[in-house]
């Protein structure tokens, strides 16, 4: 049902992990509802410098977790806020309709994590 | 690669006897049972031979065995024949919250046409109280309709209690024993139910076929299927012949096994469930831990979804599920979980691992040794508190 | 004994080639569908070709077609399930005299559930009038269901003059085509239906499956089997993987050789009519002369019972029937032959004699060789004055 | 589904025919419903001395049509009449339940050809 990107991205997840003193983190879902992703930042010049995730949630959770990392590495805030979750589903080859929503998570946590970043600095 | 097999509750390979003797009846013997001539006396000679060893496999009189395309229709056919007939007697149904979709579903949907339910509570081991049943009944109460072996769980339900029960109270009883059949001793007259479900895939037999059996005398009425009068009026539409001659050599092969399958069965996932619940942290076994199935171990992992459990194992060979094939596909943890009081997180970490008759103590070996690797891999990626 | 099987249109030998694929199906890959590891996957892959192939055996979509248990199921399917989504739009449904009972049966069922039915004649050959059609349609119609062949004299309707009346007036269309598929060509655009019942023991295929063809878009909801989230919640159960394979390679096969099947089947169905209609006396063909599929030869013969008939043709080795293999069990004259005004004692005295690929221009000789003794001596013992 | 009893009846029917001038004639069943019999009987000093007859019918009735015959040739007439249908069925080692009223068929023709050679004889 998955395709082979899915299943790369599944068995060799980009950029699991946490990131200590993070710029910015981004969590979406709830373990009720079975999935939750948290994405962390590292931010220079309004370029993500370094980005990791963990994920609670099914293989496509995790798939699309480690793409939208990738997919973000090095850009600048500004693009990655325009990574749609259309773009990451695309970017893994598609997913199974049901498992279109996965793809919504990972891109919500991305945006959650850079609007994190964006209120500490405003705060500061 | 090496591949095992450990999801026996979903599909049952069909065992080569039974593959023979199909093969060569639907290379041969072709003839539509109803026939009058030669080539329909042939077909309609072995479709009442199966009858018999379905019949015999259950205790139960050929007369009083119905085919049907399988366990999901013979479970349809026997709620949905119970309440049309007796809709003018009473109108309340009995269940349990953890019934396969096929049961709850139909019940469910009769609850929207006028019927009333009462969905009953298990324990936290998936055991409906029969104390519970007895609370329930009504004078109105016309069905129960509770399984006899849970197909996520593997708990076995006292059947024979709520069997005599209802019994005692005139009540219809049915009990879908898809999974208990072939795997647990017992009689349709032992059990004292009137309708009781079962189906070839589960069994080592064929696919898209089962079978229902209904008691002599029980109020019943064929209600899903209207057209040719075959099965004796109970069962429109001509015969799966070479899947009902499957489906009569598989009871009578799963019945001669039993006990020696059940020993063998037994020794597996006794280490397999002694050996996961001590070696990895955080995991519980699912259902209840001596009155279950012989060959159905299930477990919760904490902090770890089902899916991502299963699809790894697939990577390494292992084919095992978290719940019912039918819930594989869907979201919504397990009802059958939930209703056991167990927590949604909780819940979406379950895998369901069940043996079968060409599984070895070596691919139990293989599981254990491929299984925490898994579950730390996938714990380091869980962003849930692990303390 | 000489043994000849003329009964094709009860049911059908599988082709070797289709029993061998199921075979080497049922021994080696055995998945649930529904699952997602390895094994599920498999049989996955095979039900979707088997879709594909039965799609484009009727220029359909794979996602519009749906496995069923059989053509029964089809028909009580497709026919329910737009009469229970529809029942707030209308509550009128346009049928004919001449279904099969899988058809008539249902409809009449809802015909008691408060929906108004209208059952069409025929004319002399068993042809329902399009003129009929449109004098019959209210507002408040909801479905046309009328058969493509029908099985009992092998008349061919005019469903596309139907189907697309039906379209104009924006009324759902389902069309039985059980004895057409592989027989005569045809898509469901052609014909302009919304839905479209096969069965794979018609075509050379296994027994016990069927598909169900669902035009996109179609006001239809699943409303017989409740339970898994299967075929995209529009049939729920457990696939009959092989029986699926098996009706898509048989389905493949039929429209392969559809073309030169015909020509054969037409020359000894020419002979046969010709010979029987000529030699014997007070015979006479049912069913259209020339609008009937190329394998169908049907008569009575004036002053005997078909069942005797039968006994004495089986007693020589040959099987026929007379009407459809369910009357073949009842006592009543067939309603097909009422319906098309042939009385009652001549009704009696029909047979349905359908060829199939295996038959031979020997097989043709053979009949007519014994033919005209058995009815000599069937009617030296009638007390029908016979002048 | 008929026993080899029915069978040997059915291909060989005994006593078929017509007898002239009988003494006993009886007709059961209409051609709508799509069984006839009609029974011939020829008798002597309250013996049957011969009997016939004609079926239009299934197996089952040619069958018994023959049987009932056969059991009754050289029988009283008080045997006779003390024939049921079920006395039939069993002498033909059974019919399929379905089949059950065509013996009540031929029971029915032979009281009824027993009935017409007693009025004609009350009349005599
Ligand atoms: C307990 C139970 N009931 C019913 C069914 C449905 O049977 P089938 O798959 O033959 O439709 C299943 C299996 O899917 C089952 O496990
Ligand atoms: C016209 C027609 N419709 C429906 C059916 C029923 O199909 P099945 O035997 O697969 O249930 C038949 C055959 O029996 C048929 O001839
Ligand atoms: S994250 Fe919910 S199913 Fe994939
Ligand atoms: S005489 Fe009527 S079915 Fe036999």
């Amino acid at each position: 049902m998955y395709t082979e990107k899915v299943m790369d991205h599944f068995e060799n997840p980009r950029n699991v992990g946490e990131i200590e003193n993070p710029d910015g983190v981004g969590q979406v879902g709830n373990p009720t509802c079975g999935d939750i992703m948290k994405i962390y930042l590292k931010v220079k010049d309004n370029v993500i410098e370094d980005v990791k995730f963990k994920t609670f949630g099914c293989g496509a959770a995790i798939a699309t977790s480690s793409m939208v990392t990738e997919m973000v590495k090095g850009k600048s805030l500004d693009e990655a806020l325009k990574i749609s979750n259309k773009m990451v589903a695309e970017a893994l080859g598609g997913l199974p309709p049901k498992k279109m929503h996965c793809s919504n998570l990972a891109a919500d946590a991305l945006q959650a994590a850079i609007q994190d970043y964006m209120d500490k600095q405003e705060k500061k | 690669m090496r591949r095992v097999y450990f999801d026996h509750s979903a599909t049952t390979p069909v065992r080569p006897d039974v593959a023979d003797e199909m093969c060569a009846f639907l290379k041969e013997n072709f003839g539509n049972p109803t026939s009058l001539h030669y080539f329909g006396r042939q077909a309609r000679k072995e479709v009442e031979a199966a009858r018999e060893k379905v019949a015999a496999a259950i205790g139960a009189t050929p007369n009083e065995i119905v085919f049907t395309s399988g366990g999901t229709e013979s479970d349809n056919m026997a709620i949905h024949g119970v309440a049309m007939i007796n809709k003018n007697k009473g109108n309340h149904i009995i269940t349990s919250a953890v019934e396969h979709h096929a049961v709850i579903n139909t019940v469910k949907a009769l609850g929207k046409e006028g019927f009333t339910v009462t969905i009953l509570p298990v324990d936290k081991y998936g055991m409906v109280s029969v104390d519970d049943v007895a609370a329930a009944i009504t004078d109105k109460t016309i069905l129960i309709t509770i399984m006899h072996a849970n197909n996520e769980v593997g708990t076995i339900m006292p059947i024979k209690e709520i069997g005599s029960l209802a019994r005692s109270k005139g009540i219809t009883m049915h009990t879908d024993a898809v999974q208990s059949f072939g795997k647990i001793p017992f009689s349709v007259e032992e059990l004292g139910v009137d309708l009781l479900t079962i189906s070839g895939h589960k069994i080592y037999g064929p696919k898209g076929v089962g079978a229902l059996y209904i008691r002599k005398g029980t109020r019943w009425k064929q209600s899903l299927f209207h057209g040719g009068a075959q099965e004796r009026l109970r069962r429109a539409g001509t015969e799966n012949v070479p899947g009902i001659v499957g489906l009569g050599k598989a009871a009578e092969l799963a019945i001669r096994d039993l006990q020696s399958e059940a020993e063998h069965l037994k020794a597996l996932r006794d280490r397999l469930i002694h050996e996961v619940t001590t070696k990895i942290d955080y995991v519980k076994l699912t259902g209840h831990p001596t009155m279950r199935l012989p060959n159905h171990a299930s477990f919760t992992f904490e902090f770890i979804e089902g899916e991502s459990m299963l699809l790894s194992l697939d990577l390494k060979g292992v084919a095992a599920s978290s719940g019912s094939a039918c819930t594989s596909g869907s979201l919504e943890p397990s009802h059958v979980l939930l209703a056991m009081g167990i927590p949604h997180e909780i819940a979406h970490g379950s895998i369901r691992i069940t043996l079968g008759r060409d599984n070895t103590m070596e691919d139990i070996d293989y599981f254990l040794e491929i299984m925490p690797p898994i579950v730390n891999r996938l714990r380091a990626m869980s962003p849930l508190d692990q303390e």
